[in-house]
């Protein structure tokens, strides 16, 4: 029984990563779509009716209007891309990339989110994006569930380990029953998935009164 | 090659034949501007930069081969004074900083509308920089 | 032991079924951004266009062509949106997708799909979903790697089972030797995953000499 269940182990921790690795090609797949099919083309036809020369006053108005529509659909665009796959991540990094998010993130939101980079690291491209979509999923909840004002973010490394530490100043929650509500939601779920395609250690500290923390330690 | 010193000469530089040919229509109608040569990746504008000495370059960033970025560099290794305008689409935007660190006088969006293309260029080959309107504030 | 087992089952059942949950839901949100945010925004446009007064036939030329740049965006949003969820699935159902499915794939390929609808049946939005992936990914792998003419698809149903059989006349292929490959495919492990979700059995029969065939049983 120990060795089917090892060997069981190891097929779903496979299923998981299949299903993962599918999903993150799909959203590269979509985004160069989008950048290198219809972004050109959007692009275009902005120009093409911009060089037409109209002597109607209605008609420049409807060039005008035409020109903000495309403005409106590069702009969501942009956003799609931009859930699908930070450009920042594949160009410049996991570092580069969270500034960038949690900048975001603190524009409109009433949650402050503090980064701090404690050591710099190097880490591949496939393991960033685990990260990063942990990472994301951790301020996600923060703003929909924590109530909190403050998220602290910290990464480090030491030896063979990206050390990840978060906490927030929030409500808190109870993490078995959270687990046992088979309705429940979808993202602390993703974020153990992660953890474990990345061989990491999970740690989630939460209560009412001290709010959530996450403790996560990656092998590099 | 003309020889009217009130046209500004230019080259540009994109991946996507559809954009170039929308950009080369707009500018045909422009009368202060000659569009000298068109380039598809950064070796060729590298190239045309060589064979024409423009004015003014307008280049896209995400190319085959030799990005914008990488472009730009060679290009003032060459030519100290080039005047260069980075072209960026909705994704890029986290890049147009490596442009202007590499030496870029300016950028716009390629959804710029026509006046503001005419206004960067008139405006960089009059030795000034150039900054997008639409660019979020996050830049 | 076989506690610890059963529960950990039970975790990662969950968490394979949260991993395609979060991405079925994706889809569907970026298909609908495309097809109710970006499509009448296109459609806009066109009509704008069309609606200018040229003078010049070299504006007339230059009006046309944003028109065909128009056509073709919408044409492959509605194949980016086709890909990431088939708009008849939703609207019609399972059994019309798989027709239609079906139909696209004989329109393009040497290989012949025949779909067969033996009884017609009830099943959820969800499994519906589930089942049209396995098929879909049934029929790549038999246009990709069976070198085969025909592939008959089969569905029926009894009493409280759904029941599915395919059977493709191409060169088969040694499914343990293609699971140890750690390094291999993804849509293997994706088909069994769903099947897993679904609590279905799921045999797959292949050989060099037989081609490939699968019989899925799926409770209703
Ligand atoms: N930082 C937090 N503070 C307080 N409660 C939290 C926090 N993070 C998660 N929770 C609680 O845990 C629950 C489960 O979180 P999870 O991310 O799995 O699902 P969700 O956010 O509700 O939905 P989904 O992630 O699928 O959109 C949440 O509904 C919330 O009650
Ligand atoms: N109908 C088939 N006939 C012959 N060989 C097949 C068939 N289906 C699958 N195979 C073999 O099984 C392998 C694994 O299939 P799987 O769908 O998991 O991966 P893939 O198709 O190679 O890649 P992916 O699905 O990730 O795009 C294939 O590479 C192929 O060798
Ligand atoms: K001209
Ligand atoms: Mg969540
Ligand atoms: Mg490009
Ligand atoms: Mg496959």
């Amino acid at each position: 029984i120990v060795m089917y269940h090892r060997r069981y182990v190891a097929l779903q921790k496979e299923r998981i990563f299949a299903e993962i690795t599918m999903q993150e090609n799909e959203r590269k797949r979509i985004a160069t779509d989008l950048h290198d099919g219809i972004g050109p083309l959007l692009s275009t036809i902005k120009l093409n009716i911009n060089s037409i020369d109209v002597v109607e006053e209605g008609d420049r108005l409807i060039i005008t209007k035409a020109g903000k529509h495309i403005d409106e659909i590069i702009k969501s665009m942009r956003q799609i891309s931009y859930n699908l796959l930070p450009n920042t991540l594949e160009r410049k990094g996991l570092i580069e990339a969270l500034k960038e998010f949690v900048e975001h993130a603190n524009e409109t939101k009433t949650l402050q989110v503090h980064l701090q980079i404690v050591q710099h690291f190097d880490v591949s491209p496939e393991k960033s994006i685990h990260i990063f979509r942990m990472l994301q999923e951790i301020v996600h909840n923060t703003v929909k569930h924590a109530k909190a004002k403050n998220l602290q973010i910290g990464l480090g490394a030491e030896e063979n380990h990206i050390l990840i530490l978060t906490k927030d100043d929030g409500c808190g929650f109870d993490p078995l029953k959270e687990k046992d509500k088979s309705s429940g939601g979808l993202g602390l779920k993703s974020i153990e998935s992660r953890a474990d395609v990345l061989n990491a250690k999970l740690v989630i500290d939460t209560g009412p009164s001290k709010g959530t923390s996450y403790f996560i330690k990656i092998p590099i | 090659m003309s020889q009217n010193h009130d046209q500004i000469k230019l080259v540009i530089a994109d991946d996507h034949e559809i954009f170039r040919d929308g950009l080369a229509l707009m500018l045909a109608k422009q009368p202060h501007i000659e569009l000298a040569a068109q380039a598809e990746d950064g070796n060729e504008l590298v190239d045309i930069v060589k064979k024409y000495e423009p004015d003014v370059i307008l280049t896209d960033i995400k190319m085959p081969r030799l990005d914008g970025i990488a472009a730009t560099q060679e290009i003032l290794k060459l030519y100290p004074a080039a005047k260069i305008i980075a072209l960026s689409m909705f994704d890029e935007e986290s890049l147009i900083v490596d442009m202007l660190e590499a030496g870029a006088k300016g950028y716009l969006l390629k959804n710029a509308d026509k006046q503001e293309i005419l206004d960067a260029i008139t405006e960089v080959y009059n030795d000034k920089v150039f900054y997008c309107r639409h660019t979020s504030a996050r830049l």
